[in-house]
């Protein structure tokens, strides 16, 4: 098994914690995992993506050029990264921030109502947990269960309070996915 | 046209509120659009109330405002 | 072991401590910010010093009077940064200091850009500071192998007297990889420094010097470096070989290229090309060695770079024009992509883009 | 209908790549605004530093240089030294001239080199992602310091203003604040008075702007305004060091 | 024209002045203070700016403001100084900054001593600093040479908005020699710098700079760059060849070395062995085919340096393999004598000290 | 009989190769006087320059180390954080110290870092033949100035004492002369009172020599002390510049 | 040996006469002997007038002169 | 022909101007000439020697191993120089400062009592000049004229008062050795 994902947003939505999350939980179910951020000034105010592969082999390339799987939190996000994802690959995106409709009838398509979904549990920051939930609902080698396991060695001291917040955003994530595609 | 004291351009307002916490007249405020940098721009309640002082274009640090006053 | 998701940066710091150094003198730059930071907040539980320099020039002569002093010690920059500390990496090579030096190396030349890149190698190996001297240089191509090969780089340092660098890129030092932590050495384990200057109690002076104003002493003082470089190319030569042991040809990268390398190895060999990956683990020495090794299998050899090509004179060094040498290169902060190598190897499968340095670029 | 406040025509217009609230901003349109109204926008040379100002380049409209980290002053310098009819400022912020600058800095004062220097002091090394400046304030927190700075280890925060003061060859030293109208227009004053100094041949000027960094910082931009008002000023007091007649 | 009795650092400054260079920013270090003192003392008559700078690292940025502002400049320095230029000429380089740095060679590493030594090669051609860039570097081999050379070099420097480096050794920089001056440049006839920054009357701004956030960017300015390279290498390679014409063997050597060379080239050719000398001029770029265009007849070639071995490797990437090479070199400011260099040229026409890369040493 | 002048134990006894009369050997005599009259030389370690006095390593009967031209602030950084009991001193010209050096010492000063400089002032670089220094007179001819130091181009002689006194880190601050006995002793006090402040854990210190080049000075070394009294004095006052109790 | 109130180490002197300016007795010279530096070191006219002040070994830059003083 | 000469004494003998003299008038006379000086701290106080290397072909290499002609001023020099010296090359020496019996039976022994000579005409700063005479007066292949119209453009202007009586010591070494070896 090997699973390239791209996580793609704004400076603030959390993406590189979401990739971060996300690594941590296959390393501890025995993957092999490789997380890699984009960095630098440009991330300020702009936008910012990871790459995150997840393999039962050792990994060569860190970099993904056609991942498996793109997380999409923005609109430029989703049009910078759309056309790479491979043949049949799958797309998560925020419908809250992408209403044009998305063109890619070679992709599995998955609208998250991010914003939404999260003010719903009361908290918009935590919009990154709710489409991994979704992701991880979906996709299901790693479970929902080892991610919420790893929030707390990810999540930094000063925010543990957040930790169940957290969690329940990535319930309703899952909750939202396995509802519409049961 | 007459009553238009300032213009503000939406696009480059980044919505750190400056020029909301020193408007004298408390003529400012986020609106609810979003631009395309992804931020709710300002936006002046009443322009009959402004009093093209200008101060709102002094603190802004994007030069947002233009501000007309009658003379 | 447990194992922990890292940033190759994170991980080098870890390691530092973990091998003892108790000093870190640095000053800020992309893409390595948070080797200082992790040193910032861990060093001093040790009861070690982080110390933010004013300049990269001030901080590696703080490691001068630090490793002067006996201590294990490590700075860590990014290419301008490095390129200013070039007449103290000079020093401090001359005066037989042992201590870490970190480049994260992105693109230049100039102010450049953030991005990861290769194009320090020569400032590496070739020594960018002025006379005969060589620094270990050593470069990770994982964040398990950044924190393995920093822990070694230590006992390198304190053995050979030698200034030891650690060479790596964007990639290397903001990716995160799980990794198995080694255990801490034992600081009263280490070895004892006699020559450091800690105070000459009931013994003659300790003096730290480079200057030899008799020309005389100053060859000899060349010679015995030379002789303890010779030892280092003797002993201290490392390349993992991949899939070489049919290859008809050969990739030959390190580091972030090595890794992407690999997986075109991967690619080409799913479509039949018998190929193989040499990844030098020393730039300096260069595994040379292991490479002739090689040739009696392998046709074409094929250099990939973050560069506008400088491990390839090393190559081509190393063959002496026994066998074809193919570049591929990006430049800039740009990666070269598997599909591109790949393409590449194709190249050089037909027999392409070996009159020329470059097959592509 | 007069206009009070208008584009520069000393900026190209392009949008400031700066954080929400960040007073770069704002110093750059002071700067250009004066530039305009001394008229000297085309016989002016400006010199962008390595910092969040780095793309300065790209938003004064003018003919500029992109110096080395901290190597402002040398540049200006040699740029000065070829056209001593030319005005000459560069752009700086606590990093590039407080710590990696220091010698260039004060060696360029110390000549009387006839340049303009804007110092942008915002307490932290704001482009590479908040490290610790020499103008950090005691006990703030920065990435590399973070118990905050302390004075055992890393001694008191730099006094730049005070210290180029003293020697001979700065002619105008004065350390204005951005974070309310009326600190505003004497920090416009200030940026003239410089240029003024500089057409008149008489020495080395320097303006020392507290700034924001509310990304660093951990503020909201307003927070960070009253920040530097009233938490900044403390340790920087505003005011004109010195004023050679 | 009349021939002046003169060292080769006042040539050198006396040729720069006669370029039409009217900035010299720079910081004392011997062997070359007599070129800053000759400038001190000379500019200001021609309304030229002399300013001692502060420290090399101010001095190289004094010359990238003055070269931006579309002035002919120089600075000069000595090994250390050079090392602390790295950064600053990486940028020069990057921003395409037309300049000339003179280094006089001492011995090294660290602070060595101040007797001449050729150990800087690596740092000038390779690029001590950071990113792949190149600087023009010319070896003189005489006070002649010195002052031709360094007119020449701010014509090349201009044509190719490079920073030219005229790297010579403390022999070269104290000696004193005949020579014939030419008549200075005419400044109003040097070609106008329309990129310059001298204030944006009725045009765009111009920007001096060498950022590149994009890395897309940042490829494309190096590709730009590397064309630039390349048709150096096409069209700026020289060397001067001495008794190549039927030389069964050769003795390559530049600058201070090639002198000696000379005359034990002479000594051996009066014990009837047939040996000549190659002599690159330009050292960046390598007069490869020069040298591969003497492959025919010569069968074995000695590298002389004063350094442990650094111009050999360009050698023997020009001759990849095609020819043996050996090697002697002096360091650390000892000069190679004539007889040394004989019993080296008689060791390779014996076939010996071949397999090594050291004949002797 | 008692002797009143004996050869200290914390000088190696060679012969130093300094110029006739050049005060470089007086000064180190001092310094090593101090260390005996203190009993620490098993745990002093000295860093010397380059400039005249780069072979002090092989004159002082001590741990030394050899920095590179101006970094000899930075070495004993590195030095006395690794051994923060020993006592750490670095000795330093003005082209090292004034010129090339001036981020290490500003930076060095301004952290309070606790050390001993001792700063040898002879408006002069004495190693590499006469050039100007950044404490070079004004009018004083120089290889570099050969018109005599011109303020237009190269600014006021930098007055360093002054300058690091209103650094928060330094806590001695002393410029002496060595141009007369009662000179002497002053100064021989002043660089006990540094190693006593920096005994005591204080902070940062510094003594600044006025010091005698005869050779490129063009002097007989009489008459170069003479200048040193008469004239250097006048611009760099001797006398104890800060002292924080 | 009893009037022998400073001893001077001819081989360190190098005539720069700083000593001979400053004593107090005005007791010191330079030697027409020639040391192994080529410099005629300096030399006591007349121990006996000699305070054993220690002025000239205070003012020494080459360490020649040890001083004895009776207590 | 060709002609190597080591000029060495102390620091303070004009042993570089002595060189360049003789460099320069060479150059005149239509010779190829090089003059190379030890250079560096060393100077200081300490010895300081120059080559001289006179030659109707172009000079090669500006070093001397085997001089032909060693000029030395004191005797650290001449001890540093004197094995050296070619087989039946020449030496000249300062007879007043070295009065060792100098051994080199293959080789021709110049005495010249500098200090003496130039004591006699006034100044004994210029004993170089008086070596200097003698060796031209000797070897011949430059002619006492050309030195002494040299002496114009090698002294420095501040000291080109001193011209007649460098000229009057070139003569006073002429002289002397004339006499001794008519
Ligand atoms: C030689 C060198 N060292 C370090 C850096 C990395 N660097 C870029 S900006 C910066 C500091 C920025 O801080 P400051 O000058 O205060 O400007 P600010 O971003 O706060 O406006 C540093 C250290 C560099 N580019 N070059
Ligand atoms: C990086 C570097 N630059 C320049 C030099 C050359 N240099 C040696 S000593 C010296 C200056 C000496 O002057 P100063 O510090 O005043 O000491 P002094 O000799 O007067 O005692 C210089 C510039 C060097 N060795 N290294
Ligand atoms: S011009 Fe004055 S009154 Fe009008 S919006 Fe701006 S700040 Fe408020
Ligand atoms: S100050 Fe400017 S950028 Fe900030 S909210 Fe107001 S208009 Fe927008
Ligand atoms: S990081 Fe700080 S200084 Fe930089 S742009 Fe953002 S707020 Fe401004
Ligand atoms: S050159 Fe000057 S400072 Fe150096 S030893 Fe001689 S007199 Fe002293
Ligand atoms: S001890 Fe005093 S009196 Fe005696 S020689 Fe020395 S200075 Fe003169
Ligand atoms: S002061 Fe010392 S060196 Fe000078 S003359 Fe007197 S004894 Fe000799
Ligand atoms: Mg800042
Ligand atoms: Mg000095």
């Amino acid at each position: 098994m090997r699973e390239e994902i791209i996580m793609a947003g704004f400076g603030g939505q959390g993406i590189m914690l979401m990739g971060k999350l996300l690594a941590f939980a296959g390393m501890k179910e025995g993957y092999e995992v490789s997380w890699l951020p984009s960095y630098g000034p440009e991330m300020r105010g702009g936008t910012a993506n990871c790459t995150v592969i997840i393999s039962t082999e050792k990994i060569a390339s860190p970099l993904s050029y056609r991942p498996d799987t793109l997380i999409a939190m923005n609109y430029p996000s989703l049009h910078k990264f759309l056309s790479r994802v491979k043949k049949n690959g799958s797309i998560y995106y925020n419908s809250s921030l992408i209403q044009n409709k998305v063109d890619a009838e070679d992709k599995n398509l998955n609208e998250i109502p991010v914003n939404e979904l999260a003010a719903d549990i009361g908290n918009d920051k935590v919009g990154n947990m709710v489409i991994l939930g979704s992701y991880l609902a979906k996709r299901r080698f790693i479970s929902l269960d080892a991610v919420k396991e790893s929030l707390k060695e990810i999540i930094s001291e000063k925010w543990q309070d957040l930790i169940e917040l957290n969690k329940r955003a990535l319930e309703k994530g899952a909750e939202y996915i396995n509802k519409i595609r049961p | 046209m007459e009553s238009e004291k300032i213009v503000i351009n939406k696009e480059r307002c980044k919505a750190c509120e400056i020029c909301i916490c020193f408007c004298p007249e408390h003529l400012l405020e986020l609106s609810g659009e979003i631009n395309g940098k992804g931020y709710h721009p300002v936006m002046i309640s009443d322009q009959s109330k402004c009093t093209g002082c200008g101060i709102c274009a002094l603190v802004c640090p994007d030069l947002v405002m233009t501000v007309y006053k009658t003379c | 072991m447990e194992k922990r998701l890292m940033k190759g940066n994170e991980a080098i710091a870890e390691a530092a401590i973990r091998a003892g150094c108790r000093y870190f003198f640095g000053y800020p730059i992309t893409p390595q910010n948070e080797i200082p930071e992790y040193m910032a907040l861990h060093l001093p539980q040790y009861g070690g010093v982080f110390l933010q320099a004013e300049s990269e020039v001030s901080a590696i002569n703080m490691v001068y009077g630090a490793a002067g002093a006996g201590a294990r010690v490590m700075t860590s920059s990014s290419s301008p940064g490095i390129s200013l500390k070039m007449e103290g990496i000079s020093y401090i090579a001359a005066a037989e200091l042992p201590c870490v030096i970190v480049n994260m190396m992105r693109g230049g030349p100039g102010l450049g850009g953030i991005q990861p890149s290769q194009a320090d190698y020569f400032q590496a190996v070739k020594g960018g500071g002025h006379g005969d001297y060589h620094m270990t240089v050593l470069a990770p191509a994982s964040v398990q192998e950044a924190f393995d090969l920093t822990m070694e780089a230590f006992e390198i340092a304190d053995y050979y007297r030698n200034p030891v660098m650690i060479l790596g890129d964007g990639v290397i030092g903001q990716m995160m990889e799980g990794v198995v932590l080694r255990e801490p050495v034992k600081l009263e384990e280490l070895k004892e420094k006699e020559w450091a200057t800690d105070g000459a109690v009931n013994r003659e002076p300790n003096i730290i010097n480079s200057l030899f104003l008799d020309a005389v002493k100053l060859e000899e003082h060349n010679l015995k470096l030379k002789a303890k470089y010779d030892l280092m190319r003797e002993r201290e030569a490392r390349a993992e070989l991949y899939k070489m042991d049919d290859a008809e040809y050969a990739v030959v990268a390190y580091g972030t290229s090595a890794r992407i390398s690999r997986s075109a190895v991967d690619e080409a060999r799913k479509k039949g090309i018998r190929v193989g990956l040499i990844r030098p683990v020393s730039l300096f020495p260069f595994p040379e060695k292991i490479i002739r090794s090689t040739i009696a299998k392998t046709r074409t050899y094929l250099v990939v770079e973050m560069s506008l090509g400088q491990m390839i004179e090393d190559l081509k060094l190393a063959l002496n024009g026994k066998r074809p040498v193919c570049f591929y290169g990006r430049t800039g902060g740009i990666l070269p992509l598997v599909d591109e190598i790949l393409e590449s190897i194709e190249l050089m499968r037909r027999g392409e883009g070996i009159e020329a340095d470059c097959c592509l670029s | 209908m007069k206009l009070t406040a208008a584009y520069p025509e000393s900026l190209t217009g392009k949008e400031f790549h700066y954080c929400p609230g960040c007073t770069h901003g704002l110093i750059h349109r002071l700067i250009a605004e004066v530039i305009d109204e001394l008229e000297i926008r085309e016989k002016t040379i400006g010199v962008a530093p390595v910092g969040c100002a780095v793309l300065a380049y790209e938003y004064f409209n003018l003919d500029m240089q992109e110096a080395s980290h901290g190597r402002a002053p040398a540049v200006a310098t040699g740029i000065k030294r070829v056209h001593p009819d030319r005005v000459v400022f560069t752009y700086q912020g606590d990093g590039d001239l407080a710590s990696i600058g220091t010698a260039e800095i004060i060696h360029a004062a110390n000549r009387g080199e006839k340049i303009s220097v804007f110092f942008i002091n915002n307490a932290v090394y704001g482009m590479t992602g908040g490290q610790m400046a020499p103008t950090t304030l005691t006990g703030q927190r920065t990435t590399t310091s973070p118990l905050g700075r302390s004075v055992e280890s890393s001694g008191y925060p730099l006094k730049i203003s005070e210290l180029l003061s003293i020697l001979e060859g700065s002619v105008f030293i004065a350390r204005v604040s951005v974070h309310n109208p009326a600190h505003i227009m004497k920090a416009k004053r200030a940026v003239k008075t410089s240029f003024q100094y500089q057409l008149d041949g008489k020495g080395f000027s320097l303006v020392e702007f507290l700034s924001t960094c509310p990304t660093n910082w951990g503020m909201k931009p307003v927070e960070a305004l009253r920040f530097a008002g009233e938490e900044m000023t403390k340790y920087f007091p505003p005011g004109t060091y010195k004023e050679v007649e």
